[in-house]
């Protein structure tokens, strides 16, 4: 299985994760790309700050990735997250996945940015200009 | 035993630090040490949910604990 | 509605099709990437003839964009299409699909190509050693 | 009157060339156009389909033509 799984505080490269998963056997490519909001819910972002349980997550996301594998008919799949700070309009995630029809690429896609969000260790704090809340925590 | 416990996001700042360290009785279980995490840091009961990772991997309450073991609080994750 | 469409015998530039619809306000975009496989049905494909009605297939790609934005809340949509002569491995479409949420840049997106691939008067010749093949010409 | 047509992918082989001019009755729709292509083009009828388009827009059958129209013969499309 043809998997690349990178957790980075650099900015991530869109082009890089999609020439990770660029074969002349893919027809198609879809890809997912995550990105800072300037607001949620109304109100204004300032930043957000991510924070991963590193090599957890990296597990996590080639499970996901196996799994994909094992549903649907892809040849290579990508999965880039960002940690650290991030302004508004910069990339938090990037997930390509080639195969031969785009059917189960999209598909594939779709289902490992749902799972990624579902079930990686990693957390996003949004931060506004009168204080700072933890995405998801409290119900 | 004692038991090392990583903390992540809010739980970091719930247990006032990235790492913490919890005596539990031999033989402890996921859930018994999620019980007494919640009884020593209450706010972690008022998250939408909080999950025991057992050296990198999600524990169900009957995961047995060793001395060994990277044991990490996860609560709700919002990654993507 | 944010819409760009471009249909060029110039190699596409997939970074400058995410860069159309990229917008403080999205959250997610969803990209997809039609490439130029080595082989169909098993066969070896030598190369790709893109050919195109240009004004309507550029009509048609911004009333596919039309509908996208009647039926999801998208923030912006590109669509870029290839023509001529393509390499394997060459990128014969790009569309790219922002919106506040991922699940309308999915959907989209997916809506995009296949109503693209039903729809636009563009036509591919498939090279292969031993002869040429216009696509889905014959039942 | 004179229609000009235009033709793609395997239509512009099957009929010779980019353009041609068809003679049709005043007042012909594109459905009697159609047949009339057919006619005289008998391998467009063996095409999984083709469509007619006029002023850049698909034809219905009843689709009335005028001699200044940008007719187009649309076969089976297969971009992306």
């Amino acid at each position: 299985m043809d998997i690349d799984v990178i957790i980075s505080d650099k900015p991530l490269d869109i082009m890089a994760c999609v020439g990770q998963v660029t074969r002349p056997n893919a027809g198609g490519i879809d890809v997912f790309i995550g990105t800072v909001r300037d607001a949620t819910q109304g109100k204004a972002v300032l930043r957000l700050e991510f924070e991963a349980y590193q090599s957890m997550a990296i597990r996590e996301m080639r499970r996901i990735a196996e799994q994909a594998f094992a549903k649907w008919p892809v040849h290579a799949i990508a999965i880039h997250h960002r940690t650290g700070v991030l302004q508004i309009g910069e990339v938090a995630v990037v997930i390509a996945v080639s195969a031969a029809h785009r059917a189960a690429a999209f598909e594939a896609c779709r289902f490992a940015i749902d799972t990624l969000k579902q079930m990686v260790p990693i957390w996003k704090k949004e931060v506004f200009e009168d204080g700072e809340v933890w995405v998801a925590a409290h119900p | 035993m004692h038991i090392n416990i990583l903390a992540f996001g809010i739980a970091k700042e719930i247990c006032g630090g990235s790492t913490l360290q919890v005596e539990v009785p031999d033989h402890a279980t996921a859930g018994e040490l999620k019980q007494l995490l919640t009884e020593q840091y209450p706010r972690l009961g008022g998250l939408s949910s909080f999950l025991l990772a057992v050296n990198e991997a999600f524990a169900a309450p009957d995961t047995p604990l060793s001395a060994r073991d990277e044991v990490a609080i996860i609560p709700p994750v919002s990654g993507g």
